[in-house]
């Protein structure tokens, strides 16, 4: 019963972790994951997510087993 | 591969080269290409290298998805992305679009949507190192 | 030479490559190309070969005209133009053109604007072989 | 005292010539040069007219030691 939670670039870097894991137990969204992961209540307004390496928003339910990520706006190219 | 995404410097002529090699020569008449060099200036700064940060998996899924839009949109033959990532210096090349088509209105339009939508959606970091040693995560991307 | 004329078959990688060696690294972050190549097919037809004429002096100076316009409408830091005259078999490139900037939409304007602008303006003919060994005269380019 | 006349692509086919020199006594125009070079009177609408190396109109003058070139639509890239 685990979430696989990571982080990437700035944020990675602030936060000092890339990988983790959060007992899934009650969590139902990808808000509830970032509050779990991170010990902060709201996912910063410039922080986009991803569930199973597709793009979600914060109201977007999450379940046992997920991969979620959460990172700055891109920079590629 | 439509997609590759390349930890050492690659040579852009050499990719198109070799992708192109598996195309069926005489039914393109068109190839249109985009290479996204680093420079040693930024915002006014100048920058001696960067850093290129991907999500593994969800990156290289992004751009085939990029590909399958172009393909929907247009009538193409074969397109091809190449991305760079880990520590880049200037004057390499970071980024590689490329589109072959029967005619060239297709691999001009394709091409360059395959870039603004790369930059736009794909996931890659960038951080450069400045003169001196400082270094600063890009915040946004240069617009078109 | 930001103009090449080439009687015999050219590669527009090495051709890139090339030119792209005289440009200062690090001072452009863009490089679009185009490549046109003789397809099998035109018309309907299956086409064997062509015979690409040019009007020698007057060609060169017209795609030379064709870059300075680029220059003086786009911040582009170099362009090259190659085209080929002589007999051509399907699958060689017929053209290459190439614009080096400091942006990529400098870069991706100026380029289309070389192929449309040579097609239009440059003084070239088209002779395709058929199969069975008939010839035509290519009466009008295709549309953009 | 001469002009001399190039003939390109299937222009130069069909008259079976591709460069000739005419007499440049009495030529004024481009058209005047045409008839010259060619007995016929009128510059078809799809021939194009060059002198010098630079686009032309039939209408346009022409002097002695001029390069005159007539030929079809281009058809280049």
């Amino acid at each position: 019963m685990a979430i696989k939670v990571k982080f990437f670039a700035s944020l990675r870097e602030q936060r000092k972790e890339g990988v983790k894991e959060v007992d899934a137990q009650g969590l139902k969204s990808v808000s509830d994951v970032w509050e779990r992961a991170t010990d902060t209540t709201l996912i910063p307004a410039n922080v986009l997510c991803s569930v199973n390496l597709e793009h979600r928003e914060p109201h977007e339910s999450v379940k046992d087993g997920d991969e979620v990520a959460f990172f700055p706006p891109v920079t590629g190219g | 591969m439509n997609v590759q995404i390349k930890a050492e410097s690659f040579n852009p002529a050499d990719a198109i080269t070799q992708f192109e090699a598996g195309i069926t020569g005489g039914s393109f008449g068109a190839t249109a290409s985009f290479v996204g060099t680093m420079r040693d200036f930024n915002e006014g700064d100048t920058v001696c290298g960067m850093h290129l940060e991907h999500y593994p998996g969800m990156t290289e899924k992004q751009l085939q998805e990029v590909i399958d839009d172009a393909k929907a949109q247009w009538d193409i033959i074969d397109a091809l992305i190449v991305h760079r990532v880990g520590d880049i210096k200037p004057g390499e090349p970071i980024v590689l679009t490329a589109v072959w088509s029967a005619h060239r209105a297709a691999a001009f339009d394709a091409c360059r949507f395959l870039m603004e939508a790369l930059k736009s959606r794909a996931t890659f970091w960038k951080k450069e190192t400045l003169t001196g040693g400082s270094e600063r995560w890009v915040e946004k991307n240069t617009p078109g």
